[in-house]
This record gives C-alpha cells, structure tokens and sequence, in this order.
C-alpha cells in the first residue's frame, strides 16, 4: 500500500487550472520521480502538500487514511516535509534552533535546554552522516547544508514523507552525491520521497518510479527501468522534440574580437582571467557550480567590481563596475536570476521590456506610453513571448516567457556582445530549443555570444569554443568540435576519471 | 554568533562605562547615590518602552504609537486616583497595563488581520490615541495633589536605596529578556522576524505571533504610563508626546536589528540608559544642554554604523569558512555521477 | 557605492530636479530687489497704533464674539485664564470661543488666527508662542475687523491693540528675588529654572531678575546659571536634577513658569535637598498646595490667570465697542476687577503678583 | 502578507510579488478615489462651514500647505524607491536657524537663501552617504540625523529667534496671484510638483526609480545606477526641505531652531494617505498632491466648524489607517469574490 496518496486533486488560481484530477502513491522506502515542463503543475502539487494550498477537489491519504492539509503546521503534523530548492532557514538564529523551531527541548519552567537542543541535532546529523556546527548561525550556511538542516529538521519531526523540489539546482557536483547518499540512507529507514527535478541524470539515477505530468495534469506513472529519456520527453512535451540543438560548432567564420578580458581578478572569487570573444561567435564558460563563472560575467558587465584587468570591447575599455558605461558599449547580460536579477515582477510586461532602453526612447527627455508600448510590442512579438496585455505584470507570464522577455528587454539594445548566463535553467524543453535557435540565429547575425551553462550538452551542443574554468581559474579552452563531456569534466574538476 | 551579539551588547556598556567615568572625573558628585538614583529613575520608564519596542522589532515591524500609549494611560491613571482616590496601587498598575494592552491588541488586530504595514498603521495610532487622549483630557491636568501619597510614594520610593521604578523596569527587562530567549515563543518571535515567509512555512502562527508582540509592547507601555503617573505627579494629555523616536533610538543603539531576527532586551535596556545618561552628564558637564540632541543624533549613527561593521566582518568570516569547505570538498570530489549519464 | 560615471550619458535626471528647485530658488531670490542686507532694513515696519477716536461712555455691545487663543489648548494654566475670560463674556453677554493648536510652537497658532479672522470674530485674544511669527496673520485679521488683545506673553506691539500685562516685569521679578533672597537668608547661589529659551515673557523677567540681583543689598547672591525646562514636566524635573548636580553649593533655585516650579519641587520633596534647597518662582497654588504643607517650599507667587483672562476680555470688549482705542491714558472698567488705565505702548497691568505661603495657599482654588 | 516585511528592502520579501499582484489594480484607483474624496470634502465644506468658500480662506489654507507640499515632493520619489527620509523637518529647522545666523551677521538675503537651500542639499547629501555608499537602512540612519539636526539648529541659533527680514520678502511668502485666493507660493510650489510629476511619470530617470523600489536588484541588472539615483533623491530632498525651510522662515517671519518641529511625520502621512507604498514600487505624484490638500482642507474645515484641534489628530490617524486598511480589505473582498464565482461557475459547469 502507498503511504501516501494524491487522489483526482484540482486546484484553479483564477481562471488557470493549475492542477486537473492528478493521482499517484508513494511506497515507502522509495525515491519517486517527478517531471514536466515548467507549468506542468509540479509545484502546485509540492505546496498542496505543504499545506500552502488547499486543493479545489479531490484529497490526499496518509497510508489510506484521508487527511486535511489547511496549513503548512498540518503536513507537518501528518509526517510530510517538504524541502524546496531554496531552504528556508531563519538566518539569524543558530543551526539548533531552525531544526527544533517551536519543538525546543524544554527545562523546568517551560525555559528551552539549550545543551539538549544542541545535543538533539548532532545526534541527527551523525544519524545524516554530515558534519555541521549545530551553533553557528544559519547565515552564510552552504545552499547544500542547508538543505541538510532542512531534512534533519524533518528527520526530527518523524517525518515519512520527504517531498524535495529541485533540491539539486544549485549544487556541486560533490554536494550532489551527498544528498544522494542522505536520501537513499531516508528510504532505508522506510521514508518515501517525492524528488522533483529537471535533470533526466540524476531522476534516472535516483529515482525507482516517475510520474509525468504536462497542463496541470497526470501523463503516466512507471517504472524508471521502463523508460528512456526520449520517451520521458515525448510525454512531457506530448510531441516528438527534434533537433534540440540547431548549431553547428565551429559553422560560422569568426569575426573580430568584439570582446577582449585581460588579467581580471577579485579576490576570493576569481583570479587572472582572460578571454577574446569575436564577433559570430559563441563561447561558452563551463565548469562547476561555484567556479567562479557567473562572478566573471557579472564583473565584464561592470555589475560586481573586480581588483584587477581590463575589459575591452571593441578595443575601448569599460570602467569598471558601471553597467550603464557597459551598455553604452554594447554589452548586454542576461543574468542568472531570472525572478530576481531578470525581471522587475511587480512591472507590466512593457515596462519590463524597455527598462533598458528608457533613454533612447524617450524625445526631449519625455517618455510617451504610445512609443514605448509600440516599442515593447515590437521586440515581445519577434521572440514570440506569450504575455495577455502589455500591462499585465511579468510575474503572470510562464518561466519561459519570462525568460524570452529578459532576452528581449536585451536584444533591443542592439548589443554587440551578448552574455547569457545559465540561459535555459528552470524552463520547458520547448522554450528552450526556442532559446537555442534564437542564440544561433543572433550569432549567425554576427553578435558576440558568451554563454554560461552547467548543462554540459548545451554547452557542447552549442559552443565553438568552450572556456572552462575551476576554483576561480581558466583550466581550459578547447575548440567547439574537439570538446567531449570528458574533456571539459577533465578540465572543470582536474580529474580524469568520468564515469561513476 | 552568540559571542557577537554579546560583543554588540559589551559595546555599549562600554560605551555608557566611558561616559560614566568622563563624567565623573569631571565632577564626582555624578556617582553620588543620589545622582545615580536620579538617572535610574530617569531611565526606567524608557527601559519599559525600549523592552517592549524590541519585542516589537525583533518581528521586524515597528510600534510608533508607544509615546501616545504611555499618555493615554498615564492620565487614564490619573483619572481612576481622581474618580476612585482609595484605587489600591496593584488595580491601577494592573488597569494602565490593559488599557495599554488594548491599545497594542487594536495596532496588533490591524496589522496581523488585515495584513498592513506596521509603520503606517502605528503611525496613524499615534495621531489617534494622542487625539482621544487631547479630547478626554481638554485641558485637564492631574497634579500631585489629586494622587494618593501612597501612589506617589511609589514613584520616588526605594529599596536599599534602588529607587523602586527601577527595580521594576528591572524585573520587567529580566522576565521579557528571558521569555525572548528561552522561550518556544519569544524565540518564534526572532524567527519571524528572521525571515517571515520560513516562518509561516514552518507552521509558525505568524498572525498570531505579532499580534501578541503589539500586546506585549502596548502592555508595556501602559505599565510605562502608569510609571510615569506615579513619578512625575502631574499628568495632562502632552505627556510622552515625541518619545517614540527616543524608544526606537534606544532600540536602535542597543544593537536591536531594525530589520528584525536579532537583537536583545538587555542591548535595548542599555541602550535606553545610554541615552538617558548622555542627557544628564551634559547637564553636569555643563556642556550647552542644546548639544545633547546633537550628541544623541551622532550616538544613533554611529551605532547602526557599527551594526554594520560588525555585521559586514561575520559575512566575509563566512565568506572565508564557506569558500575554504568549498576548495575542500572540491579537491576530493568530481562530478561524475551527474555527467556521466547526462543527455544520455 | 557611489559609481563615478566617467561617461556621463546617462547623467541628467536627478540634476535636472537640482535645476529645477535652484531654478525656483532663484526666482524667489529675484522677486525682491538684489541685494538685501541687514543694515538696509533695520526699522522693522509698525503698522500699529491707536486709530480713530475713542468714545468712553459707548456702552459694551453685548453681540461680541470673543475668541480665546492660548499657546496650547489642553495646557491648565491657559484652561483657567481662558476660563476666566468666559466669565466675563458670560457677563457682557457676547459669545465666548476657545481655539488654538495642541502644540506650543511659534507658527501653530497662525492658522487658528486665521481662521478666526475668516470666522468673523470680533475679540481675539492671543498669549503669543512667538513675538513675531503671528504678526502677519494678526494684520490680516486686524484688517477683517478684529480687534487683537494679547495677554500672557505680548507680540511686537505693532500687531495688537492691547497687551494685558499680568503685572510689570518689574513686579514679578522683584517679588521672586525678594522671595528668594528672604529664604536662602541674603546669600549664596541661585540658578533660575525657565520655560523654553525663546519664551519672551521668561526672558524679560530674568534680564530684570539679574538686574535686581546687581544691587548693592543682594551682592552675596550669585546666580550661576539659567536651566530651560522647555515648560516639560519631564525636563524641567532632569533640569533640576542637573542643576543640584552641577553645582553642589546650590541654596536656592527660581523657577518663574508654573510648571518648572511644580517639577522642581516634586523632585526636592523626594530628594535629600528638601529643606536645604530653596525654591521659589511662579505656580499655581493647587499644584504648589502640597509642597507648602510638606515644606518643600516656603512661598512663591503668581496672579490670578482667571482674573488675567477676565481682564483680557473686558479689554477686547471695550475696544470692540469703542470705548478705548488702545492710547495711552484711556480707562476703562473691567466687571468685578474695577477700573483699569492704559500705560504706555498700550499695556494694561492687571496689578503685582500675590505671593501665597502656609497661610493663604488653601485660600485659592485654580 | 506586508506586515512581515514593513520596510524590508523588496529583495528580502519572498512572496511579495503574489500579493502585489493581487493589489495592481489598487494605485490607480486609489490616487482617482482621493482626488474624489479631495472634490467632495471641498464640495461638502463649502456648503456646511461658513467661511470655506471664500477666497481669503483659500489663501490661508493654501499657504498652511505649501511648507508639507513642498517636503512631500521628493519625499514621493524617496519613498518610490523603497526608502524614507525622516529628517526632512530637522532639515528644515537647521536651513532656517543657519539662515537666521547669516542674516544676523550680514550677509545678503539673497545669498542666505541660497546658502540655506544649498545647506540643505549638502544635509541630504550626509544622509545619502549614509543610505548608500555605507549600506545603512534609511529609516535608522535619518532617525539618527532627525536628533542631530534639530540638535545643531538649537547649537547654532540657541534660544534666540532671528525676525527682522524685511518686511517685502516675508510679505511676498503670503502674497497672493491677482484674485486674491492664490499666493505665489503655492504656484511656485505647483510649479515645483508638475516638474516632479513630469520627472516621476515621463522620463527615463522616473521609471528607474518604480524599478528600483520594486526590485533593486533587477535594476542594477538593468544598468540603473540605483545608489547614485537613490543618493540624488535623498540631496534633493534636502534641498527642497531646505526651500521649505527658506519659506518657513520668510512665511513665518521668524528664524527659530524649533521651526517644523514634527513635520516628517505629517509629510508621511500624506505621501503615504496619497496611495505611496512604504514598500515602494507604487505610488503617484497626484495622488500625493491630492492626500496633501485633502489633509489641508480638512484641517481648514474643521477649524472653521470649530471643531478641536485633538479631533484632527484622529481625523488624519484615521485616514492614514484607512489608507493602507481598505484597498487591502478591498482587494481580499474581490480574491474571495473571485473564487466564489468560479465556485459558482464550475457548478453551472457541472449542472448545466
């Protein structure tokens, strides 16, 4: 019998029905997969079963018991925790207080026993076999340890049910393989998990069943063994997905060097790196998590300082740290972040789309709603952004939308050197082949294109020459044609070894 | 983390040390039993208010409204003794704290239920409590006269000589300081506060939560009005007009975050001493009284500024500790598992 | 941080603001004529000044409206002088009014005189936060047909009819050293605990205070200092715990305000000074009632601030009537009260204070 | 969801961007329902209070408002940004004492006006330093410089008050336009708020500042320089504040360290009666203009109905409340509206 149960649960936010009837169990002492495209409903799912939301219809069991899941205290009570991408930890207060936060061991008088407090979590993280100072403050705490302080606080709740959303995103490849460790020592002990996430590797690797959805609802429910990663796909996107990547490394004659970094370093970040970028060109930055690459772009967009370098472009160096100085010489980046750092959420679709240009659109220093909703039109419609009306905000459109909409608020400053970083994380396989093409097409057009990616086959499938880089270092530049996922994981970890 | 914060609370002890010591080597009568009585006494009332201010901003909000609380009470008080002269001290204490308590539980009920920004809404109690308290009183003024001896007695007694208002705000910065930091609640106000969203997904009633801290704080500052009552005798509907701004100076200086998570009642309490004494040691310093605003201003920046600092050093030590784990695991470690079925 | 944009592209908004609020800065500097200083302007303009003839034997017209203004509403002293002000409209049959601003600063009061004037009130009467800062809005109303009769705490003459004066400066500030000197026994050091420092009425009495202080028979008594309280219960108490800090020789402290008097003797009556520190100044004998009896204070003295509202009345009455105009030498009767002469620059003096000790202090109720 | 974050910066609010959305429609509506309550107060007084009606009374009630007009200017834009300035009223005492001091000692009034206006940006300036370059919040850091402010204005003009300016510049302070209901100081200052509408609603350096109050973060990505733009607001708003204290004084005729005394917290009130998010990100400058005059008119009424001045204090505490209180309660009432009728609807779905 599954220990816990989705029965035929909906749920609508206004007139979009973000869930339709979705039924699948979960067995204990078993990883569950569960995939789809950005909007398929997946989240709707995990916060349903966080208590956050309430489902319209339908219900959830508990080892064939129905329960009621109003707020995030009833999931707790019914042994469900749920550990998101993103922990959510109190920063300002200590490892042992975020683990036993209104469950604190008590002395007499009801005062808390901060020596049992203290003792309670090294016994769970002994039992997790991780090390973590149970009285440091939470601040500053790895993306990796605190989801280990998540799930010890949930081992600590008795919980049985572990539902983890995309708890890899941001990981290393180390950390990966220790919250693998953690989660298979979960199923021994009989917990199920519920493991949501875009990488077909690590759901192939961990997971025993897979549940797909697509709209909001149930696709199929089988056995990992049964599937490949072509039939995952079909079924996620409910077509066949060609030709994923539509380059041709190394097709295009490289122009002249639009973008030239000499010597740039910043302490404790990244140190002497130096690249050319020509024109037709796109270079990947590739290496782990952590490597120091999404510093380095920041740092040529002038919106981190570094210590020392230069950056040139067009043979004119930038001041550093002045992105607007950037832009005046055609920069352009798309940063990582696409909620945080991409897009305004609060501001409507076009005033997200000429953020970046207000003062070229703008006659004798005046802005005019006509010319500036002709302009956003313009650029939402050539990248085919699906958005309701231009005044809708942004945070009504879907991920992939969203991220089209970045690409655009960009593209319409003509840059002449465009950097993308992580460019399709978080979004649909549709999208993101849209995505691909597009940055084909642009540098086919003969735009300077660096891309940073931690998908090694999009930075193979789309690169003519990859950079990678470790520890704050350049390791390697390899030519699009010759790089191999070997290659470049050599050059990304300076190890040889590939396989596991 | 501890250690720090501890560090934060010694800075400005160290602080009020100096300027006790300055002081006195100028003019020794400043460490007279009397002058140190007189500062106590001073002092207490804000300490009240500073205590249940940092209840209030460890959830990250702010209560504007105490110093309208702390008026409408105090003649509330005052009123009770004029229409019930034989009211024993025990019922007009317990009466100025629910008065107080009420006034907090409207700002908490506004805030928590209808889900508004604590500022506005404590901003608009202020001009409103302060309102209700011009028009009840028009113009009245309750003198020492009109109170009881006992209830004044109370307000300059002392106990081997501690003056007894001191004592108070003593025992009620000892019983809120505790309940802050070893209790499941006072401590599920700091996570609150840390970060609010956690709190409510960790099954925290946050509404529920701040509404207690707003009746905590009001609570407090009605004890503050009746403390007020007893101490200065005479009471009319100016009293406690402007102090907000002291309260949240001397949360502010005693190292309470005014972004909420952190921060102690002790720091405040010292905090509003500090402020207290500064006032006074100008005086005897004879230092032009019209400087000590200025000096108050200066003590307020420089210690957010320090706040800052401090704060500043614990993120790049955890900058370093991270990056060194980091360097660490990557040494050892490689990515296999992941890359070797990719895209596969 | 602050990014220096070498570029300067993208400069322009925040300056255009600057320009603008410059620009409009400019246009005010301008709108006078260049160049004016100090020395240029020293005569300040004096509009005022009895006009018209007076006729003594009009009889009071009994359709008056007379508006009461104190420094601050709700503040008890101004409650019973205003207070007594009703009692004599009550008598001469006009309407009675009180308004003013619940905080006693210097430009709160001028909307309340404006709107008096736009309500058509015949009689204001105004205890000034600031000698000048009403002055304009007194023009106006002045103008509209009011008649302006300040008590308490004066304007610049030039804005007013009538200053009823509580009693001479002279008056008050004789009988305080008087009292003081009697009390500390002819010698030692005095401070003086005054309302806020810019407090005209404050400010006169201490300048005639130390005047006092200057002749031959008070050469042992040496005022050290003058403390503000800012008429605070609060900070006129701190203010005298500083004082007895700061100057350890103290025999005696003048506190001429009400409620700098009151504080400073709830803080002796609780302090070991009791007794051996001295007070005395202005206060109302229900505040000051206890401290007599416990023996915290001797004596002290005030005037009646009913019988100064009364006065106030019956002055605006009359010169809304037209019995006086505001010149010196004009009489005219106040109810109760009597006869009253105007002295010159159109003061009216309600008589010297009365001191109140053991003896008498139960006598009066205000 | 907005009392968990108060005045957290928009980064540190997970969550918002939900219920901002839910409450989008709000602003617009909110700045056209003030401007109606502005008519009908207006409309109502003029019928009920003797004397409302009048152009003398317009006068006076339009001067009354120039010095909070003037200061809720930049504060508007401040407060877009997701900061608040504070110490704009101890600005404005510190301008007016130094400008007594100089006038005492001589110099050109010309020139003091100009020394006092640029004083005041140099305060700002202090202030944006603090805010941007130190990374300090704004709420502490001009809680700290409204007490040293005030404090230096009482050190550098003590008790005295400086009066003697010449009688044709305080005069020109009340002086009407031509028809005798308009000073020049309100034109001024209407001047001074279609130039900061302009800024604020047409031009590039506006929408930088919507941008950064919602999202900071997303703003620098977008090349704003969002501590230069944010150092800007907080000298113009010194500036202005130091205008309003050059006004104060000339108005007053009185140059007094306590000119202005608790005027932040009037100027708050009506940025933030006019619809302006603590939060930032949201608010307009007519709907400001229009929670200012509203806060005039009513204190003008209520006095001339002889009502007392404590009944104001409640009146605008009140109304502050409401403020924030009903366009929330408005936009719960509409989301549970909202799901019924889908209730409803997929019933008839269902039956139909």
């Amino acid at each position: 019998m599954s220990l816990l149960r989705l029965r035929d649960v909906s749920k609508s936010f206004g007139a979009v029905a973000a869930v339709r009837g979705v039924s699948f169990g979960l067995d204990p002492g078993v990883v569950h997969g569960l995939v789809g495209e950005n909007g398929a409903g997946k989240s709707t799912v995990v916060k349903m079963l966080a208590g956050v939301h309430r489902p319209d219809a339908g219900g959830v069991e508990i080892e064939g018991r129905p329960v009621e899941l109003h707020r995030p205290a009833d999931a707790k009570a019914a042994g469900i925790a749920v550990i998101h991408q993103e922990p959510t930890l109190f920063p300002d207060l200590s490892v042992a207080e975020n683990i036993f936060m209104g469950r604190q061991p008590t002395a007499r008088l009801g005062r808390i026993d901060r020596a049992a407090m203290r003792r309670a979590a090294e016994e769970l993280f002994a039992r997790l076999g991780v090390a973590v100072d149970p009285e440091r403050q939470a601040r500053g705490l790895s993306i990796a340890d605190q989801q280990v302080v998540e799930i010890a606080k949930a081992l600590s709740l008795d919980a049985r049910v572990f539902v983890m959303d995309e708890p890899t995103a941001a990981l290393t490849g180390v950390e990966v393989r220790r919250l693998f460790a953690v989660v298979r020592g979960l199923c021994e002990r009989g917990a199920a998990v519920l493991f949501i996430s875009h990488r077909f590797d690590e759901v192939f690797t961990l997971c025993r069943d897979l549940t797909v959805m697509r709209d909001g609802a149930w696709v199929s429910t089988d056995p990992v063994a049964d599937l490949t990663v072509e039939t995952v796909v079909r079924r996620m996107v409910g077509r066949e997905v060609s030709a994923l990547y539509p380059r041709e490394p190394g097709a295009n004659e490289p122009g002249e060097v639009v973008l030239d970094v000499k010597g740039l370093s910043r302490a404790g970040a990244f140190s002497d790196i130096g690249f050319e970028v020509r024109a037709g060109e796109i270079v990947a930055l590739a290496g782990l998590v952590g490597a120091g690459r999404s510093e380095v772009v920041r740092a040529v967009f002038g919106v981190d300082r570094y210590d020392r370098g230069e950056v040139r472009v067009g043979g004119r160096r930038l001041p550093p740290g002045s992105p607007a100085a950037a832009m005046a010489a055609g920069v352009a980046l798309v940063p990582e972040d696409r909620r945080q750092q991409g897009l305004v959420m609060e501001l409507s679709v076009e005033r997200n789309a000429t953020l970046t240009r207000l003062r070229p659109l703008a006659r004798f220093g005046l802005l005019s709603g006509r010319g500036e909703r002709r302009a956003a039109a313009e650029w939402a419609e050539r990248l085919r952004v699906k958005h309701g009306r231009p005044t809708d905000a942004v945070g009504t459109l879907s991920g992939g939308n969203q991220q089209k909409l970045v690409l655009a608020k960009w593209l319409a400053t003509s840059p002449k050197v465009l950097i993308v970083d992580e460019p399709t994380r978080g979004i649909d396989v549709g999208t993101k082949a849209e995505v691909h093409r597009l940055m084909s097409g642009l540098a086919d057009e003969g735009m300077a294109v660096v891309m940073v990616s931690s998908e090694l086959p999009e930075v193979l499938g789309m690169a003519d020459r990859v950079l990678v880089m470790r520890e704050g270092q350049l390791t390697a530049e390899l030519p699009g044609r010759r790089a191999t996922e070997e290659s470049v994981m050599f050059a990304a970890t300076g190890q040889r070894e590939g396989g596991a | 983390m501890t250690a720090l914060r501890a560090r934060r609370e010694l800075g400005v002890l160290l602080a009020l040390a100096l300027l006790v010591a300055f002081t006195a080597a100028d003019n020794s009568r400043f460490l007279s039993s009397q002058s140190i009585r007189d500062v106590l006494l001073s002092a207490s009332i804000l300490v009240v208010l500073a205590v249940g201010q940092t209840v209030v901003v460890v959830t990250r909000n702010i209560d504007l409204s105490v110093g309208s609380v702390l008026g409408l009470t105090a003649f509330a008080t005052g009123k009770l003794f004029v229409a019930a002269p034989g009211t024993p001290l025990v019922v007009a204490v317990l009466a100025g704290v629910g008065l107080g308590a009420l006034c907090g539980a409207l700002n908490g009920a506004l805030i928590a239920a209808a889900r508004v920004p604590a500022l506005v809404i404590t901003l608009g109690t202020l001009y409103v409590l302060r309102g209700v308290d011009h028009s009840w009183a028009s113009g009245e003024q309750i003198n020492a006269a009109d109170l009881p001896r006992s209830f004044l007695d109370f307000g300059t007694a002392t106990v081997l000589g501690v003056p007894v208002l001191a004592l108070v705000a003593a025992a009620v910065l000892l019983v809120v300081a505790t309940w802050l930091g070893s209790y499941r609640v006072g401590r599920e106000l700091y996570a609150i506060g840390s970060e609010p969203a956690a709190a409510r997904l960790s099954g925290i009633p946050v509404g529920a939560r701040v509404f207690l801290a707003f009746v905590v704080s009001g609570a407090l500052a009605g004890l503050a009005g009746v403390l007020h009552a007893a101490r200065y005798g005479t009471v009319d509907a100016t009293v406690g007009s402007g102090m907000e701004l002291q309260v949240v100076a001397a949360v502010v200086v005693g190292g309470v975050a005014i972004f909420g998570g952190s921060g102690t009642a002790y720091g405040a309490a010292i905090g509003a001493l500090l402020l207290t004494t500064i006032g006074s040691s100008l005086a005897v310093l004879r230092v032009d009284p019209f400087w000590q605003q200025a000096a108050v201003g200066g003590l307020i920046l420089a210690a957010i500024g320090l706040d800052r600092a401090l704060a500043a050093r614990t993120a790049r030590r955890a900058a370093a500790r991270s990056a060194a784990d980091a360097a660490a695991g990557q040494d050892a470690g490689r990515r296999g598992e992941r890359e070797a079925t990719h895209g596969s | 941080m602050l990014r220096s944009d070498r570029r300067g592209r993208r400069r322009g908004g925040a300056s255009r603001v600057g320009v603008a609020a410059v620009a409009w800065t400019a246009l005010l500097a301008t709108a006078a004529c260049g160049g004016t200083t100090r020395d240029e302007n020293a005569e300040p303009e004096d509009r005022g000044g009895p006009t018209g003839e007076a006729d003594p034997d009009a009889p009071l017209r009994d359709d008056l409206v007379v508006a009461f203004l104190p420094k601050q509403v709700n503040n008890p002293y101004f409650t019973v002088a205003d207070g007594g002000g009703e009692t004599a409209v009550g008598e001469f049959g006009g309407e009675y009014k009180e308004s003013g601003p619940t905080e006693a600063s210097a430009s709160s009061q001028v909307s309340h005189v404006n709107t008096l004037s736009q309500q058509g009130t015949d009689v204001i009467a105004l205890a000034a936060n600031d000698p000048n800062a009403v002055c304009g809005a007194l023009d106006s109303a002045r103008d509209a047909g009011a008649r302006v009769v300040t008590f308490d705490s004066d304007t610049n003459p030039g804005c007013r009819d009538l200053f009823v004066n509580q009693a001479t400066a002279e008056d008050i500030a004789r009988t305080q050293v008087e009292l003081i000197a009697e009390q500390i026994g002819g010698e030692g050091e005095v401070a003086i605990l005054s309302a806020t420092p810019n407090a005209t009425n404050q400010n006169a009495w201490i300048a005639l205070m130390e005047e006092e202080l200057a002749a031959p028979e008070y050469a042992d008594i040496e005022l050290v200092t003058v403390a503000y309280g800012n008429d605070e219960d609060e900070k006129s108490f701190q203010e005298t715990q500083g004082l007895l800090r700061s100057y350890p020789d103290l025999a005696g402290i003048i506190s001429p305000t009400t409620v700098g008097l009151a504080a400073a003797a709830r803080y002796l009556s609780g302090s070991e000074f009791q007794g051996e520190v001295a007070l005395t100044g202005l206060g109302t004998p229900n505040q000051m009632r206890e401290y007599v009896h416990d023996g915290t204070v001797e004596s002290f003295a005030l005037w009646d601030p009913a019988e100064l509202g009364y006065l106030a009345a019956y002055a605006g009455a009359a010169l809304a009537s037209g019995q006086i105009t505001g010149a010196e030498g004009e009489t005219f009767t106040a109810g109760e009260l009597g006869d009253y002469t105007i002295g010159a620059d159109g003061v009216v003096v309600l008589g010297p204070p009365t001191v109140f000790e053991e003896g008498n202090v139960d006598d009066y109720d205000f | 969801m907005a009392h968990d974050s108060l005045y957290a910066s928009p980064q540190r609010r997970p969550g918002a961007g939900r219920g901002r959305r839910r409450t989008a429609w709000v602003p617009r509506r909110w700045d056209a329902a003030l401007v109606s309550a502005l008519l009908l107060v207006v409309l109502g007084s003029a019928l009920l209070v003797d004397g409302f009606a009048t152009g003398r009374n317009a006068q006076f009630l339009l001067l009354d408002a120039v010095a909070i007009g003037l200061v809720a200017l930049p504060m508007t834009l401040v407060v877009i940004t997701g900061e608040i300035d504070l110490s704009v009223a101890s600005t404005l005492g510190l301008c007016s004492a130094v400008m007594g001091q100089l006038w005492l000692s001589g110099w050109p009034l010309e020139l003091v006006v100009v020394a006092a206006v640029a004083l005041g940006a140099v305060l700002g300036a202090v202030n944006g330093v603090f805010v941007t370059a130190f990374g300090l919040p704004s709420l502490a850091v001009t809680i700290g410089t409204l007490a040293a402010y005030r404090g230096l204005a009482f050190v550098v003009l003590g008790d005295q008050a400086v009066a003697d300016f010449p009688g044709d510049w305080t005069s020109a302070a009340v002086e009407t336009a031509p028809g005798g209901a308009l000073p020049w100081a309100m034109v001024g200052t209407a001047l001074l708020a279609v130039a900061f509408g302009v800024v604020l609603h047409a031009t590039p350096f506006g929408r930088e500042l919507y941008a950064i109050g919602s999202n900071a973060e997303a703003a620098r990505f977008s090349g704003i320089p969002v501590a230069r733009r944010k150092f800007w607001l907080f000298v113009v708003c010194g500036a202005v504040s130091g205008l309003a204290g050059v006004y104060w004084t000339l108005r007053y005729a009185s140059a007094r360290a306590d000119n202005g005394e608790g005027l932040e917290l009037a100027v708050v009130a009506a940025v933030l009666l006019g619809g302006v998010s603590i939060f930032g990100g949201r608010g307009t400058l007519a709907g400001v203009c229009a929670g200012v005059l509203l806060l005039g008119v009513l204190r003008n009424a209520l006095q001339l109905a002889d009502v007392a001045a404590d009944t104001l204090d409640i009146v605008t505490g009140s109304l502050l409340i409401v403020s924030v209180v009903v366009p929330n309660a408005v936009a719960m009432a509409r989301a549970r509206l909202a799901r019924k009728d889908r209730h409803e609807g997929t019933h008839e779905r269902k039956f139909g």
